[in-house]
């Protein structure tokens, strides 16, 4: 390439200047070269000091499935009065978690954010196993998982359906409709980068399975034509659906009658702390990936300033609506609705109302400052602190409210079993696994996307070969 | 890369939705014929100890079912009589018939005979006999043709649909009080029998019971 | 090899130059050719003479017809085929009965379009005669190409590639069926 | 005929497969060891009454022959065989339960049952309500003994030296023992018996006592409540009982008599003293005359403390003097010398004294009409004043009689150790009881026993008293559970009442009767043979066979009774004791009095091994599975005792040391709110070694403690630290205050003279648009065919509770337990919130910690009609019925656990784990084993459960065994699955199917009203609990529910339960010091901010709003 520096564009005044969002100049084989690298280089000693790991726990998360399977869910913390623990409270934690890939590519891709593509793959990728990890416990939560079925429309001589109006059938279509779609999303995402492994590849086998997955995709401009277009309408219903999810999913608490459950602010109030927890894993897994796998020209720190005032503004809203719960409460008259939320601020369960509003409200004002948002490591553990804000988040909703409601005969306390740790150990287990093995042998930044927001990639640009003032 | 993927894979992708959608349909069909209790249960036809024939006895000799399942009027089950009654008339008839070995065995010492169960509900299922056959509802909805029977078959699937066809409708049923166990009974015509369905229906206030409190507890 | 000629390739270096081409074959008035880049490239479309894609009616009527399943769905299960008394609350309400549908018509949706972008991109289609050629691998990385099809009505092989050097392509090659 | 035949059909075995008739028992080979035992040799028997509880084994034998081979027939359905009787029994229809009218016996008395068999086999026990003394409501321990009979640890061998023998060889040495005594006129021949208040062993006592001249006999209860009837003897100079009358007594008071819980007949009690406090719509009456009123003076919370309108809280050892200056107050004309006396007894330390003249002032105008009792805690003294106070206010005759009593003398056990010291002893003869457990400590009765030469015990267990009874000479004879036996009992009010075997003894055991007869010498030995010579020496001259056709079919035989008349009591016997009375200093830190008493659950220990009564938690402290030391709020602090109370299932509190008189006993300790201050309670019968596998472990053992000399109250308990961790102690409830909520209603009479609906004024205000609901709710919308649900049935199924009458005696938990297959869970499982009882009792304490007020309510599913439950289940697995039951259909739960949560009551259970199969020794620990690494009985538990999923991972002889106490028309129910109170719905559905057999060809399908009730209605001897059908206003339960009591708990949230409470009413006396203008909670109540409003429509109250849908 010859047009490297003598050509200039014309420049907006520094003030206004926005940092590239592809640093250093690179051209577009650059890309693919950089990213290739991940995969068709050696396999680094991190990446299996990482894995193994991950591995040894997914392993642990089948044991203990299969032991819960075995025995029953009393293997659990749950009781009576908390029916629900941490099998929820994870599901509902993880699938807020998974929030963050749709919004960065849906959403993002809407509002014209051409800063996504650097971490919407990886987020897409983190979204679908996040969803795995969470559809483990609705799945096998139940006494009865090998009667999961029941929750499906299916036709049996027994001539029974399931019950609409209860918002775990709505869960079930709201979460299986996102998996569904977040993977098929990931994968149309992925279709013209498995072309560029299918030829860049060296051996049979890795032309074999990167052909074969790319569905034969030549870069064809009527196929980009349609491609670009499906990629808009699947854009445009993801944006409704990872909204709905999770407000269907706060629904599971606020159609219910328990104080505490029963309000009207959660569906967006969910919303906002799916994206906030969400921003905050992209955060914890991106910040040390960058690195290590040499990426710092395509997540820039403009990214991660990015994700932090996306985390800022969501964490802010969460806070407003913790506040707004409070006074929802009080202004309700209702003394059961007002005791439960007492009970949250002074209860047998404060601490964990204060590491909520501390990990969750406080925290996130940090990120108010540039030179905080600009320091890798604050950012890195306030991400990690995010997220233990946002489990604690769910752990107030469902436990303290359930381990008190109406009558005062029935309070308990909840305490989880070794077996609760362990497997939500695993799902990081899980998580991890995937996540590491998709890093390894997908293309872990949509290349033709990044390719695609390069001035390079612009016919209008001098570097994309448009010749002085064309047009 | 031709060598990856020849031509005819080009002709793949149509063949697997194809191939899907009839394998698909299939196993849809089968499952729904082979592993419901129309097929599991229908038909199951084993060999009893006593080739005993309904036809004989009551087909052809005119005895009343609740000569021997005496206990159908009174309680949820339906008794198999013992040999004591059997040897009631077979003390006298075939007296020493080899096929009624195990019978006068069985009178003499106490030792029943191992009859296969046919007819069985699940262990949640409370079916009770003595209500339906006292308020219309004839042997013969659920054991079919048993007087023709030379051996007991299942007749009926007996799934619980089965059961719903009959609660949601029981006029389509409903029978006159005296025909309960004439198996030979038809209603002369389908409009004759909603008539008189439907007045046994309101006669005798009949619910079309649909909760699962009707038979499960 | 009883090997055919597929068509005639044409390599360029950046966005802007086969843009340029391909106004210029739009405008001979090919019917059979296409454009292949690594990066769908803004205005290619227009400089094809494409028409907007279809793809949309095809999310449209799958959406259409998920809200519709959902809500006869859930209407026959719960209010019709089997009416259970359900918590005091109605047999059947739009409300309860919207989510699962709304769910279900993002699915359609997304199963309508994604099927519709296959169908109409004719995809997958793992064998390709371009897919063959050793130089068309860096269609995916960073080069540019144009190939018009002998199957063209209008393709004659010496004034296409006339045509296509005067594009500036630095590279022309025929392809092989 | 060539039809295929189709494959191996896979029916889900998701729901348990428990056996619902016989022919699904006979599939188990394991009865083949009894069964093949007691093989018929005729079945023409079957006629004679005496054989025909025979007919289960016969069958069960039949079946078992036939039985083998099966699913020999390869790729089939599984082959399932049929078989049937080959010869009926007369009057039995296969699947129809049938009712036996038997008793079960207490130390004086018996409860009178029917008890239900299900083919064969005994489920369940209801009083039998044609007795002229029961209600049919029962105890605690009545519901829970059928558990017993099928006690997998019970003793099922004869044993001589602790090794197996024959039971022939055990009959021949009964013999020989008969022989011996006959040569030597019985010398050296003991007899130790528990009490009974039978007439056939009365009646071989004394034919042993005339036969054997030298024989001694002697009688222990660990728990006595002999006193009564000896302290009412003195009195009246003769030999009587006392029976009291407590429903003609308008003001009750008790003298640390725990009538209402401990006390033997307290089923009684508690009838009589609830129609003392029901309220029938007469509100017009004089406020303080409307109910009864009950002054209370005790040491330990108990029940009828829980129950009292005004509880003085004294330690036990000062209720004499209370009772004395009670007694100065009301025994004025008299005798001088007992004025005397109980003056000398001295002024009870840190009592107002206007409580007690008060008190007596009450008690005095209502002469006649009020009755003062003592417990069986208290000494002769204070039986004896109250028997004197009881003259003075002439209640003699009136609110209590005097019954000749009809017992035979016998000597002490601190006799029979003098004698056994003595060498006097050759052949002891014990007759049930557990000496070696419970006795006094200082005879180490284990050691002692072994001083007889030869010891022959009958015992249930083979417990401690078994252990010591292994000596090369010793026998040890199963005793038959009075299920399986015959024997004749007298009820507490003389009635002659039967004991009929429902199925013959599954171990072979023998009764009391036998072994006595068989000792006695006599030829016909069967107790059948020995009741009804007995019988025929009380009924003689009245047709004997007629009458005792009459007596085992009604199960009692009316005698009849004439009251001894008391002109004057025996003075001189009441000073005697009185003046040998030394009156107790009252207990300081350092010299604590410690309280022994009867536990709620295991009483003395002899239900230590049943599961039901361990997991009922005790209805005050609502402890499961042990005991604690119980403390005053007052010494819990003195000790400086702190509980990590996080209101989980388990409490950890600290583990303690008391010690009396040089003997210690390390425990939890309990801050039992109430209590007096420097008292520790004790209940006895826990901490046994070899009780079984329930009741090992359970708690430590008081016993160990316990003297001759001081059996119940004893002073110079020292309490010590011991430093080690906090130890949990498992409730089902760990919220003891009610939070100022309105959940328990109350009001003092006089309140609700002013407003008598004060229930419904304390309904939370109601929002400005009203309380309707957005739709009309589907029970009133005509379906498809025009009809509306609601309009379908006749019947719309309610339950009224009288929070008035339920006093919290927790026998409708057992019962519920009993009739719908509730599992127990262990104690581990109880301390992680997770026990099932579909019925709980709520006890809230209200007021101070220190003499707190007591409220109970049972709370049960209450049947919304817009159950909040329902809307969020998935599968459709609890919906409603036209009936307006909120149906669980087990076979569709998956297990989601929404419903609970969504449940504002909170009474649905869930099975955590699969308790129906868990083994009994798994309660303790480890909990969760999984069978994909555990074996059985040698097997691979996987593989065993593919199997039988039906019997789980659970041993052989507990399976066989405890499956045989599951009700056939319940789903027994796995794990994984919600369950809850059904209302019954077998037996609603049993009712509606046998009216509508009846009907026939006809519209008579209503069921009239009283023809049946739920399990927990049965029990309730306070018939607190009212249930039927709320769409006949005539009905019982609809014009309870007409009451302006009624009330709805938690009625804003407008799930219009079904199930309606009665508020409670309390009648304190407004001159009594501790007077309040209202109870404790109503005042929390108002603390809240809340006061009682005014409705100007009452419809929000469901159970109108039901029947304005049924009209």
């Amino acid at each position: 390439m010859s047009a490297e520096t003598q050509i200039q564009a014309p420049q907006p005044p520094a003030e206004l200047r926005r940092e590239p969002l592809v640093t250093n100049n690179r051209n577009v084989g650059w890309i693919s070269d950089q990213v290739a690298a991940i995969i068709e280089g050696k396999t680094p000693a991190w990446w299996w000091a990482a894995f193994i790991p991950s591995f040894l726990l997914m392993c642990l998360l089948g044991a203990l499935l299969a032991y819960k399977t075995s025995v029953g869910v009393g293997v659990w913390g749950n009781n009576h009065p908390t029916m629900w623990g941490w099998d929820i409270i994870n599901f509902v934690w993880w699938i807020g978690i998974g929030h963050a890939g749709t919004l960065i590519s849906a959403i993002l891709f809407l509002l014209r954010q051409r800063w996504r593509t650097a971490v919407n793959r990886a987020s897409e990728a983190m979204t679908i196993f996040a969803v795995m990890c969470a559809g483990i416990y609705p799945a096998l939560h139940t006494g009865r998982e090998w009667l999961d079925w029941f929750l499906f429309p299916i036709p049996t001589s027994n001539a029974l359906w399931p019950q609409f109006r209860s918002p775990l059938m709505w869960d079930v279509f709201a979460v299986s409709t996102y998996f569904t779609v977040s993977c098929l999303f990931w994968y149309v995402g992925l279709v013209p980068d498995l072309a560029i492994f299918r030829d860049r590849a060296k051996t049979k086998i890795r032309k074999f399975l990167y052909g074969l997955f790319a569905l034969g995709w030549t870069g064809s401009n009527r196929h980009w034509s349609n491609y670009e277009k499906c990629y808009l309408i699947l854009a445009g219903v993801s944006t409704p659906l990872v909204l709905s999810v999770h407000s269907i999913v706060s629904l599971d608490f606020a159609v219910s009658q328990l104080p505490g459950w029963h309000t009207t602010i959660f569906p967006p109030y969910f919303v906002a702390g799916a994206v906030f927890s969400g921003f905050g894993m992209v955060l914890t897994l991106l910040i040390p990936l960058r690195k290590m796998c040499k990426l710092e020209d395509i997540i820039t720190m403009r990214h991660i300033d990015l994700m932090c005032k996306v985390t800022l503004a969501t964490g802010s809203i969460v806070g407003y609506a913790y506040i707004m719960e409070l006074f929802i409460a009080w202004y309700s008259g209702s003394p059961y609705e007002r005791y439960a939320f007492l009970n949250r601020i002074h209860g047998p369960y404060a601490w964990g109302y204060w590491t909520m509003m501390g990990c969750n409200v406080i925290l996130p004002q940090l990120f108010w400052f540039k030179k905080i948002r600009q320091n890798l490591l604050i950012v890195f553990i306030a991400s990690i602190l995010v997220n233990i804000g946002m489990w604690f988040e769910r752990f107030v909703i469902i436990v303290i409210s359930l381990h008190r409601d109406f009558l005062p005969s029935n309070w308990g306390y909840f305490l989880p079993s070794w077996v609760d740790i362990g497997t939500f150990l695993g799902t990081f287990g899980l998580f991890f696994t995937l996540f590491l093995l998709f890093m390894r042998f997908l293309p872990m930044i949509a290349v033709s996307e990044v390719k695609g927001i390069t001035p390079q990639a612009d016919p209008h640009h001098p570097l994309g070969g448009a010749k002085g003032g064309h047009h | 890369m031709s060598a990856i993927f020849p031509k005819w894979t080009n002709r793949l992708p149509l063949m697997i939705v194809v191939g899907v959608l009839l394998g698909g349909a299939g196993v849809t069909a089968g499952v729904w014929y082979y592993f419901t209790p129309k097929y599991t249960r229908v038909g199951y036809q084993p060999i009893q100890p006593v080739p005993f024939s309904h036809a004989t006895h009551v087909d052809q000799m005119g005895i009343d079912c609740r000569y021997c399942h005496s206990a159908v009027e009174k309680s949820w089950y339906s008794n198999i009589p013992a040999a004591s009654l059997c040897m009631n008339c077979h003390n006298q008839v075939l007296k020493d018939d080899p096929r009624l070995a195990l019978v006068r065995e069985s009178a003499q010492s106490g030792k029943p005979i191992p009859w296969v169960q046919v007819h069985k509900t699940p262990e949640f299922v409370y079916f009770n006999h003595a209500v339906h056959v006292n308020r219309g509802v004839s042997c013969y909805e659920c054991h079919g043709e048993i007087n023709k029977m030379e051996e007991v078959h299942h007749a009926k699937p007996l799934s619980m649909a089965f059961c719903l066809d009959c609660h949601r409708d029981p006029a389509a049923k409903l029978r006159p009080p005296d025909k309960i166990t004439d198996l030979d009974w038809r209603p002369e015509s389908p409009e004759k029998q909603r008539a008189m369905g439907e007045k046994f229906v309101h006669d005798w206030k009949v619910q079309s019971l649909e909760s699962c409190s009707a038979c499960h507890r | 090899m009883n090997s055919k000629a597929y068509g005639i390739l044409a390599e360029y270096e950046t966005p802007a130059d086969i843009m340029h081409a391909a106004e210029k074959v739009r405008d001979a008035g090919f019917r059979k050719w296409d454009v292949f880049t690594p990066f769908p490239i803004h205005g290619m479309d227009h400089a094809m003479g494409l028409k907007n894609s279809k793809v949309g009616w095809f999310g449209f009527c799958g959406g259409l017809c998920g809200y519709t399943t959902g809500m006869l769905l859930i209407w026959f299960t719960n209010a019709f085929d089997y009416p259970l008394i359900v918590g005091g609350k109605p047999m059947f309400s739009p409300y309860s009965a919207f989510p699962p549908s709304y769910e279900l018509t993002i699915l359609f949706t997304a199963f309508g379009s994604i099927g519709g972008m296959m169908f109409l991109n004719r995809l997958p289609r793992l064998h390709h005669p371009l897919l063959k050629h050793a130089r068309f691998e860096a269609a995916t990385h960073d080069k540019f190409f144009l190939v018009i099809e002998t199957a063209d009505v209008k393709y004659d092989a010496a004034a296409t590639r006339k045509l296509l050097e005067a594009t500036g392509s630095k590279h022309i090659e025929m392809v092989e069926e | 005929m060539s039809k295929t035949i189709p494959p191996t059909c896979t029916e889900p075995q998701t729901g348990p497969k428990y056996w619902r008739g016989l022919d699904e028992l006979a599939e188990t080979p394991e009865f083949k060891s009894w069964v093949e035992r007691e093989f018929p040799a005729g079945a023409s028997e079957l006629s004679d009454p005496v054989t025909r509880r025979n007919f289960v084994k016969i069958m069960s034998a039949s079946f078992l022959l036939a039985g083998v081979g099966l699913g020999a027939s390869g790729c089939r359905r599984p082959e399932e065989k049929i078989l049937p009787f080959s010869r009926l029994p007369e009057g039995y229809v296969h699947g129809v339960a049938q009712f036996f009218a038997t008793a079960f016996p207490t130390r004086h008395g018996a409860i009178p049952l029917l008890a239900k068999s299900n083919d064969g086999r005994p489920t369940k026990v209801e009083g039998n309500s044609g007795h002229p003394d029961s209600n049919g409501g029962t105890d605690r321990f009545a519901q829970a003994s059928i558990l017993n009979l099928y006690d997998p640890d019970r003793a099922i061998r004869y044993t001589k030296g602790g090794t197996v023998a024959t039971k022939a060889a055990a009959l021949d040495q009964l013999t020989a023992l008969s022989q011996q005594a006959e040569a030597n006129q019985g010398a050296g021949l003991c007899f130790l018996v528990e009490r009974s208040s039978s007439p056939s062993r009365a009646r071989l006592q004394k034919l042993i006592q005339t036969k054997f001249p030298q024989a001694r006999w002697f009688v222990y209860e660990p728990v006595d409540f002999d006193i009564h009837r000896n302290a009412a003897s003195i009195a009246a100079g003769q030999p009587v009982t006392p029976y009291f009358k407590l429903d003609k007594a308008k003001r009750i008071l008790s003298l640390d008599c725990d009538f209402i819980g401990a006390e033997e007949d307290n089923h009684r009690f508690i009838r009589d003293f609830a129609k003392g406090r029901k309220i029938e719509g007469h509100a017009s009456k004089k406020d303080e005359e409307l109910i009864n009123r009950l002054y209370v003076v005790e040491s330990l919370m108990s029940l009828t403390g829980a129950n009292a309108d005004h509880r003085l809280r004294v330690p036990s050892s000062q209720v004499l003097q209370v009772a004395a200056a009670l007694a100065a107050e009301i025994v004025k004309q008299g005798n001088a010398e007992f004025a005397n006396l109980a003056a000398q007894v001295g002024k009870p330390a840190g009592v107002d004294a206007k409580w007690i003249s008060e008190c007596a002032k009450d008690l005095i105008a209502h002469a006649g009409k009020a009755v003062v009792v003592a417990g069986y805690r208290q000494p002769l003294a204070v039986h004896l004043l109250a028997d004197a106070i009881n003259y003075a206010l002439g209640s003699i005759g009136h609110t209590v009689v005097f019954q000749p009593d009809t017992s035979v003398g016998a000597g002490t056990l601190a006799e029979l150790a003098t004698a056994l010291n003595a060498g006097q002893v050759e052949s002891l003869v014990i007759l049930g009881g557990n000496p070696a457990y419970n006795a006094p400590v200082e005879l180490d009765w284990a050691k002692l026993q072994s001083k007889a030469k030869s010891v022959v015990r009958l015992g249930y267990y083979e417990d401690e008293t078994f252990a010591a009874t292994t000596r090369a000479t010793d026998w040890h004879l199963p005793l038959a559970h009075y299920l399986e036996s015959w024997g004749d009992v007298r009820s507490s009010d003389g009635t002659l009442v039967s004991i009929q075997p429902l199925i013959a003894p599954l171990f072979d055991g023998l009764t009391e009767l036998e072994v006595l007869a068989r000792l006695a010498g006599l030829v016909a030995t069967s107790p059948y043979e020995i009741v009804r010579e007995t019988f025929r020496g009380l009924s003689a001259g009245w047709g004997f066979e007629e009458s005792w056709n009459r007596f085992l079919h009604d199960g009692f035989y009316a005698v009849k009774k004439t009251d001894v008349v008391v002109a004057a009591l025996n003075w001189a016997g009441i000073n005697k004791e009185l003046g040998a009375v030394k009156p107790v200093p009252a207990p300081g830190k350092d010299s604590l009095e410690v309280i022994f008493h009867r536990d709620y659950r295991v009483d003395d220990g002899r239900y230590n091994n049943n599961g039901w009564l361990q997991e009922l938690p005790d209805p005050i402290t609502k402890i499961v599975w042990e005991n604690v030391f119980l403390l005053s709020q007052k010494t819990w602090e003195a000790f400086g005792f702190t509980q990590k109370d996080n209101e989980s299932g388990n409490a950890y509190v600290p583990w303690v040391k008391l010690t009396l008189n040089g003997r210690s006993v390390e425990g939890p300790a309990w801050l039992a709110p109430g209590q007096a201050d420097n008292t520790v309670g004790v209940a006895l019968g826990y901490g046994r070694t070899k009780s079984g596998r329930v009741g090992n472990g359970a708690g430590f053992n008081a016993y160990a403690l316990r003297t001759a000399d001081a059996p119940y109250i004893a002073a110079g308990g020292k309490l010590s630290a011991t430093g080690a961790k906090p130890y949990p102690v498992a409730t089902t409830q760990s919220h003891w205050a009610m939070e100022g909520r309105p959940v328990v209603r109350e009001a003092n009479v006089a309140q609700y003279a002013e407003r008598p609906d004060f229930a419904k004024g304390m309904n939370m205000p109601e929002p400005p648009g009203g309380d309707q609901p957005l739709y009309p709710n589907p029970l009133d919308v005509p379906d498809r065919n025009g009809v509306k649900p609601r309009d379908k049935s006749p019947h719309a199924w309610g339950m009224s509770i009288d929070l008035n009458s339920c006093v919290g005696c927790s026998s409708c938990m057992v019962a519920c337990q009993a009739e719908n297959n509730v599992p127990i869970v262990g104690k581990d499982q109880v301390g992680r919130s997770r026990e099932m009882h579909w019925l709980r009792i709520d006890r809230y304490f209200t007021g101070s910690v220190e003499n707190p007020q007591v409220v109970t309510q049972p709370m049960l599913c209450q049947h919304c009609e817009s159950a909040p439950c329902e809307s969020v289940c998935p599968v459709n697995a609890t919906v409603h019925d036209e009936e307006g039951l909120n149906v669980m259909a087990y076979n569709r739960c998956v297990g989601t656990r929404y419903c609970s949560n969504n449940c504002p009551y909170k009474v649905r259970r869930f099975n955590y784990l699969d308790y129906n199969k868990r083994p009994l020794d798994k309660l303790k620990g480890p909990f969760f084993s999984t069978p994909l690494l555990n074996t059985v009985d040698g097997e691979w538990e996987l593989a065993r459960w593919w199997r039988d999923p039906a019997r789980g991972i659970r041993p052989n002889d507990e399976w066989e065994l405890l499956k045989l106490a599951k009700n056939p028309d319940v789903t027994v129910r796995m794990r994984g699955i919600m369950e809850k109170c059904t209302f019954c719905i077998q037996r609603i559905e049993g009712a509606k199917i046998a009216q509508k057999v009846k009907a026939g060809a006809s519209a008579d399908v209503e069921v009239p009203d009283g023809t049946f009730t739920t399990a927990c209605a049965q029990a309730c001897p306070a018939e607190a609990i009212v249930f039927g059908n709320v769409k006949d206003p005539h009905s019982r339960v609809s014009k309870l529910k007409a009451q302006e009591r009624d009330y709805s708990v938690l009625e804003f949230l407008l799930t219009k339960p079904r199930t309606t409470y009665l508020a409670r009413v309390r009648n304190p006396n407004p001159q009594m010091p501790d007077y309040t203008k209202a109870p404790a909670s109503f005042e929390e109540w108002e603390k809240k901010g809340n006061h009682l409003v005014h409705h100007g429509h009452h419809d929000a109250a469901p159970h109108h709003a039901a029947e304005k849908g049924a009209h």
